[in-house]
C-alpha cells in the first residue's frame, strides 16, 4: 500500500498508473519516429511529459464516463482504453483507425470505450463536457463529462461559457485544463496576467485546483475526490495540472526560439514517469526489476500495434462521402 | 378540419414529441418559465421542469457546444434561439462540431440535435433581429435546414426535426408565427425533402420559401384575374431540397422564377437556378430569373425596410416580365 | 463644494450630473407615451432607474473618447452628447435621427460625438471598447475606449475574451457591468453561481470595483479614478455597478412575473435621482428652487425634441441600399 | 522581372503598406516574434514590434470584434487567422458588427479591417483546417471576398485590401503559398471586381478560383494537345464579382463550367451560372456545369482526401463532358 496525501493506492493501481504512462509514452515515442519516416501525413502533437494528467484522471473512469479533448489528444485517447494500435493507424491514415482514416492526429473517436473525440479545433471540448454531463445528469446516471484542454484554451470563450454553465446547472464534469505553459509559441504568461487559471474557478462558483501535473499520484488524489464529488450530484470541479511538453509544439516544429534548453532540461528532470519510478522503487513497493518487466511487455505492446498499423490498408475512396448523415 | 395558428401547431408537435421521449430538453433565453419570447414553449415548463425546459445564460456559443455534447451522450437537445441572428455567435460549433461529428466518428456517434429560430424582416427588428441566413447552412454538409410557411408544415416537419438524428435548422419566419391553418387532430410527419405544390399552374413556376410562399401565392391569385396561370412550389426543406417536383414544373411551364426574401448573392435561388440549367437546359423556354430582398443589412425606418424586401406587387412584376421574356 | 469619499465636486459640477439624469429621465418617459401612441415601430429599452451610470461614467468623457453600447443605451447616447431629438427621431424612424433612420432603438450612432454606436447583439460592446483602446494606444492619444453592458452580457464569452485581451495589452479602456440583476426575465442569481460581476477582475488580473449604481457621486468617483489610471497608461478596469430598472425590460412586454412588485418599490425608494435631490438640497448645495428650475428646463428641452422628432420626415425609400460599402 | 512565391510576395504587399501608414497592425497567433506560422508576417516584428506585430490569446471572437473596435476609432487591423477554419468562432462579430457598421452609422464611420487566412484541402490537414467558406462570406453585404491564385496577384489583391475601408477576406490557398511566379519591382495594385483572363481560348469557358485556376490551366494545356481550346477566367475576388468578363467569354464561347474545391450547394458556382442563365441566355449553347469538391467534412487519410477535390483529370472530363453536350 502506498499512501500520499488523502489517497491510498495498492500495489496494483500504482504499477497500472505506471504502465499506463508507459504506453502513452512509447506510443508516442513511436509515433514521433514514425513521423520522420513519413507515415504521419498530417498533423502530430505530442504529450510527452504530460502522461501523468491523463493517467492520474483517466484511472477513475470508466468506459461510460465520457472524455472530450482537444489537439494534444493521443495521451487523452489511450488513457480512456483505445489501443496503441488504433491511435497509430489513424495518424497512418488507414481504415483500422480509431476514426477509420477519417480523423488523423486531431480527431480521434472510440465513443465504444468513451472516447467522444479529439478536435483540431481549441475549446468546443469545454461545453461538450458539460453537454455530457447535462445528460447524464437529466438520464439520471452517475457518469462524467471530462474535458482535457491546455492553457491557451482558458482564454477562449468556450472556458467561460462552459464553466459558468456547468456552475448552475452543477452538472457533473470535470475541466482538467494541463497549464504547459505556451499556447505553440504564445507563453502563458504573455496571454494571461493571472497565470493560475484554478483561481479562475471562483468567478463562476466552483472548486478550483492546481496540482503538480507531473505527479501521477496527486493528480489521481485530486481527480477521484472531483470524481466522487461530481457523481454524488457536487458539481463541476476545475483542476489546473501545472506539467511542460517536452517536445516542439508538434513534430516537424522547430522549438527553443521561446524557451530556452534549461527551462526544458529542467522539466525533463521532473519526468512524470521517472517520479513514480523513484518513488516505487524507494518507498520498496516495486523492484527495478518489475518495473522493468511492465516497460518491456509495454514495449512489446507498442511493437505489436505499430507493425499492425503500418500494415493496415487505406480506407477504399469510394466511402470518402458516407456518414456525413445518420441516414 | 381545426384551425390553428403556425406557432401553436409547432408547440404542438413539440409537446407530443416531450411527451413521448424523456431524453428530449429545450434550452434558450426564457423559454421556462416564461414560455419563450415567441411563447414557443408555452405551458411546458409546468409538465416538465427546469432541466427539460431550460433557461441559459446569454452564452449561444456555450449552449449549442453543450448541447452538441449533449446530442452525443444519449439526450436530444433542442436549442431555442429566440431569433436566428443569435447563432451566429455559435457557428463554429454548428459548422465544425455538430455538422461533422457523425461524419469524423463514422457513424458511430449521431447528432440529434435541433436548432430553431425566427427568421424574417419586419416591424422594424432592424439588423440584428431580420436575420435568416439558410442558404448558409445549405452550404455545410452535415446540417438539415427546414423553413415551414403553414401551421400544417411547421408541426409536421417540426417533427421530423426532433425526431431527426442530425443537426436540423428550424426556421421559423416572424410574420407567419399567428397565421392560422388547418391541422389535423391525427399524428403525421413530414419527411425532410419533399416539396410542396402551393398552386398548381401552366404558365410559370415561381419557387418560393416561408414568408414567399405567402406573398407568391397571392400574387398568383391577382394575375390568375387576368388569365395568367402560376404554379407556385415551396421546398420546405432546402437541404435536402426537392428538385424534382421543380424540374416537373418547369417542364410544364417552362419559365422558373425564384422569389428569396434573403439575399441574391450565393443564395437559395442561385442554387435552384443552377440545378434547373444544368438538368432542365432544354425545357427552358426563357432566362431563370431570381427575385430577392436588397443585398443591404436590414434598416429599421417603416419606409426603408419595405423597399428591402419583396412584396406582391414586385412578385407580380417579376413574373409578368418573365413571361415577357 | 460637495465632499464625498475621494471626490471632490463644484456646484456647477454636481448640478450638470442631475441635469443630465433629468435628460434621460425625460427623454425615456417621453418615449415611453410615444411606444403607447405607436410613434416607435421597433423596441424600446429603457434606462429608467439606471441613470447615474451613465451620468456618472460620460461626465468624465470628452467626444474623442469612444463609448459602446448595447441594446439599452438610450441612456449612454445621451450622456455621452447626442440630443433627445436625434434620439427620439431615430425611434421614431425619421431621417432626422441620429442613425438617420437606419438604426432605431438598438442601433444609435453618433461617431460625432464619440457615441460609437449601440448593438442589439449583447456581448460585441465589450471588445470594440477594448478595440477603441487599442486604437488610442498606438496612436499615442489619452483618449479610452469605454463599454457599457449588462450582467448577462458578464456571461458571454465576449466579456471573458475582451477583459483579457484588455488586461494583458494595458489597454486604455473601461468595463462598466450595469447590474440589474435581470436578463430580460432571467435572474443574474441563477445565470450565475457568484453574482459579484466585479470579483472576475481577479481572473484577468485588473482591477474590479462595485459600486452603488444609484449613486451618481459614487459612481463619478469610481469612474474617475478608473480613467485617471486609463489615460495614463495603468490598463482597464470593470467597474460592477449595481441598478435596477424600474420598468419592464422591454416597452410593451408584461413584468413581474419573475419580480415582486415589493422589489421594484424598494428600488424606486433608491430612485438616482431622487437620491441626488436629497444630498443636494440637505447638504445645502442647491435649493428645491433651483433644482425645479433644472427640470423645467429639462422639461422643455424634451418637449421641443419631442416636436422636432414627430414632424421629422421619414428616409427616402431611394436610399434603402446606400453605405453598405464605404465606395 | 523578378520571380517570388505566393507568400513572399503577399508578405512583401504588407511590408510596403505597413511602411508606408503607421496606422495599420496586424493580430494573430504567431504572428509576432514567430512570424506566423505561415511566415505571413516574418521579419516584420523586429521592424514593427509588439504592439504593430500583436500575438493574441486563443481568442478568435475576442480578436476579430477588438478589431472591429479598432477599425471604427483611426486605426487599419489586420486579422492573420493562420487557418480561416478559426474565423466561424468571430461570425458574429463579423457578420453582425464589421459588415454592418458602415451601413447602420450612415456612412460615418469606416471599417478599414482586412482579415486573412489560409484556406483549401490537402496534406491531410483534416477537418478543421481545411475549410474555405468564401461563398458564405460573398452572401453577406458589407463583406469584401479576394482569392489570389498567383504570386503577382497576391501582391496586388492584399495591398488593395489594405487600402480599402471597407472588411476584406484575404484567402490563400495553403497549396499556392510556396508557387512562384513574376513580381515587378514598381509597385502596384490589383482594383477589386476585376477578372484575369488566365488563358484565352474559343471552345468552353471554365471559371476557376485560387487552386484550381492552377488545375484548370493543366487541364487546359492537356487539352489543347486534343485540339480543344478552353478560355480560363479566374475572378480574382467574388465579392465583387466581375460578371462581364465572364459574360463576354461566354458570348464567344456559349459553353460553361464552374470549377470549385469547394462545396456545390449555394456555392460561387450556383451563382455564377444563375448570373450568366439571367444575362446571357441566348448564348449559351449547352447547359451550364458545375464541378465542386465533395459536399463532405474533409477526410484525412490521403486516399479519402484525394476523392473529394477536383483535379486535372475530374477538371478534363467535366469539360469534355461539357463539350459533348
Ligand atoms: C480556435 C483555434 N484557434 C487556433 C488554433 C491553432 N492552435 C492549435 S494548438 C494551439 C495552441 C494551444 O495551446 P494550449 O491550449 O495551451 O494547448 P497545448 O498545445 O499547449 O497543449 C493553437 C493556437 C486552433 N487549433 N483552434
Ligand atoms: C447574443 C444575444 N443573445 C440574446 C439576446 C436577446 N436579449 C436582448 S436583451 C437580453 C437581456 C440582456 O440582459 P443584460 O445583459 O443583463 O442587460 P439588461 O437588459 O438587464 O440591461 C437578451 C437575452 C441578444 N440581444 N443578443
Ligand atoms: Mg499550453
Ligand atoms: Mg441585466
Amino acid at each position: 500500500m502506498i499512501d500520499t496525501p488523502g489517497v491510498q493506492l495498492d500495489k496494483a493501481t500504482v504499477l497500472n498508473l505506471y504502465r499506463q504512462m508507459l504506453v502513452i509514452r512509447y506510443c508516442e515515442e513511436q509515433l514521433a519516429k514514425a513521423y520522420q519516416a513519413g507515415l504521419i501525413h498530417g498533423a502530430c502533437h505530442t504529450y510527452i511529459g504530460e502522461e501523468a494528467v491523463a493517467v492520474g484522471v483517466c484511472a477513475h473512469l470508466s468506459h461510460k464516463d465520457a472524455v472530450f479533448s482537444t489537439h494534444r489528444g493521443h495521451g487523452h485517447a489511450l488513457a480512456k482504453g483505445v489501443t496503441p494500435a488504433a491511435v497509430m493507424a489513424e495518424l497512418f491514415g488507414r481504415v483500422t483507425g480509431c476514426s477509420q482514416g477519417r480523423g488523423g492526429s486531431m480527431h480521434l473517436f472510440a465513443p465504444e470505450v468513451g472516447m467522444m473525440g479529439t478536435s483540431g479545433i481549441v475549446g468546443p471540448c469545454i461545453l461538450q463536457a458539460a453537454g455530457a454531463g447535462y445528460s447524464f445528469k437529466l438520464l439520471g446516471l452517475d457518469q462524467v463529462g471530462v474535458a482535457f484542454f491546455g492553457d491557451g484554451a482558458s482564454n477562449n470563450g468556450a472556458f467561460h461559457e462552459g464553466l459558468n454553465m456547468a456552475a448552475i446547472w452543477d452538472l457533473p464534469a470535470l475541466f482538467i485544463c494541463e497549464n504547459n505553459m505556451y499556447a505553440t509559441e504564445v507563453p502563458f504568461a504573455y496571454a494571461s496576467r493571472n497565470t493560475e487559471v484554478a483561481q479562475r474557478a471562483a468567478g463562476y462558483g466552483i472548486p478550483g485546483v492546481a496540482v503538480d501535473g507531473n505527479d501521477v499520484l496527486a493528480v489521481y488524489a485530486v481527480a477521484g475526490e472531483a470524481l466522487r464529488r461530481a457523481r454524488s450530484g457536487g458539481g463541476p470541479t476545475l483542476i489546473e495540472c501545472k506539467t511542460y511538453r517536452t517536445r516542439p509544439h508538434a513534430e516537424g516544429m522547430r522549438d527553443g526560439s521561446y524557451r530556452t534548453p534549461a527551462e526544458i532540461e529542467a522539466w525533463k528532470r521532473r519526468d512524470p514517469i521517472q517520479l513514480l519510478h523513484t518513488t516505487l522503487t524507494t518507498e520498496g513497493l516495486a523492484s527495478v526489476d518489475e518495473l522493468s518487466r511492465i516497460e518491456a511487455e509495454v514495449q512489446a505492446q507498442i511493437a505489436n500495434g505499430f507493425e499492425f498499423a503500418k500494415n493496415s490498408p487505406y480506407p477504399d475512396a469510394a466511402t470518402a462521402s458516407d456518414y456525413i448523415y445518420s441516414s | 378540419m381545426r384551425e390553428m395558428t403556425f406557432t401553436t401547431a409547432a408547440r404542438e408537435g413539440l409537446a407530443e414529441e416531450m411527451a413521448r421521449d424523456p431524453r428530449i430538453f429545450v434550452v434558450g433565453e426564457g423559454i421556462g418559465v416564461r414560455g419563450g419570447n415567441f411563447n414557443t414553449t408555452a405551458g411546458l415548463y409546468e409538465l416538465y421542469g427546469p432541466m427539460r425546459l431550460c433557461d441559459t445564460p446569454i452564452s449561444e456559443r456555450g449552449f449549442v457546444g453543450l448541447c452538441t455534447g449533449a446530442a452525443m451522450t444519449g439526450t436530444r437537445p433542442i436549442v431555442d434561439f429566440m431569433f436566428v441572428d443569435f447563432i451566429l455567435d455559435a457557428i463554429g460549433e454548428l459548422f465544425n462540431q455538430a455538422a461533422k461529428i457523425q461524419y469524423m466518428s463514422s457513424g458511430r456517434i449521431k447528432m440529434p440535435l435541433v436548432l430553431r429560430g425566427a427568421i424574417g424582416i419586419g416591424n422594424s427588428a432592424a439588423t440584428h433581429h431580420s436575420g435568416s441566413y439558410y442558404s448558409i447552412f445549405g452550404n455545410i454538409p452535415g446540417l438539415r435546414v427546414a423553413l415551414p410557411s403553414t401551421p400544417y408544415d411547421a408541426k409536421g416537419l417540426l417533427k421530423t426535426a426532433i425526431r431527426s438524428d442530425d443537426p436540423v435548422l428550424f426556421l421559423e419566419h416572424k410574420s407567419l408565427l399567428n397565421n392560422k391553418g388547418p391541422v389535423p387532430e391525427e399524428e403525421y410527419v413530414i419527411p425532410f425533402g419533399q416539396a410542396a405544390v402551393a398552386r398548381t399552374g401552366q404558365d410559370v413556376t415561381v419557387v418560393a420559401l416561408a414568408l414567399m410562399v405567402r406573398k407568391t401565392l397571392e400574387a398568383a391569385e391577382q394575375l390568375a384575374g387576368d388569365g395568367i396561370s402560376v404554379e407556385v412550389i415551396d421546398p420546405r426543406t432546402i437541404a435536402p431540397l426537392d428538385i424534382n417536383t421543380i424540374l416537373e414544373s418547369v417542364h410544364k411551364t417552362g419559365r422558373l422564377l425564384i422569389v428569396d426574401e434573403t439575399f441574391g448573392p450565393f443564395g437559395v435561388g442561385a442554387e435552384v437556378a443552377a440545378q434547373v440549367i444544368d438538368l432542365a437546359f432544354d425545357d427552358l423556354d426563357a432566362p431563370v430569373r431570381r427575385l430577392n430582398g436588397a443585398h443591404t443589412p436590414t434598416p429599421y425606418s417603416p419606409p426603408l425596410e419595405a423597399a428591402v424586401v419583396p412584396n406582391t406587387q414586385t412578385i407580380i412584376q417579376a413574373i409578368r416580365d418573365l413571361l415577357a421574356e
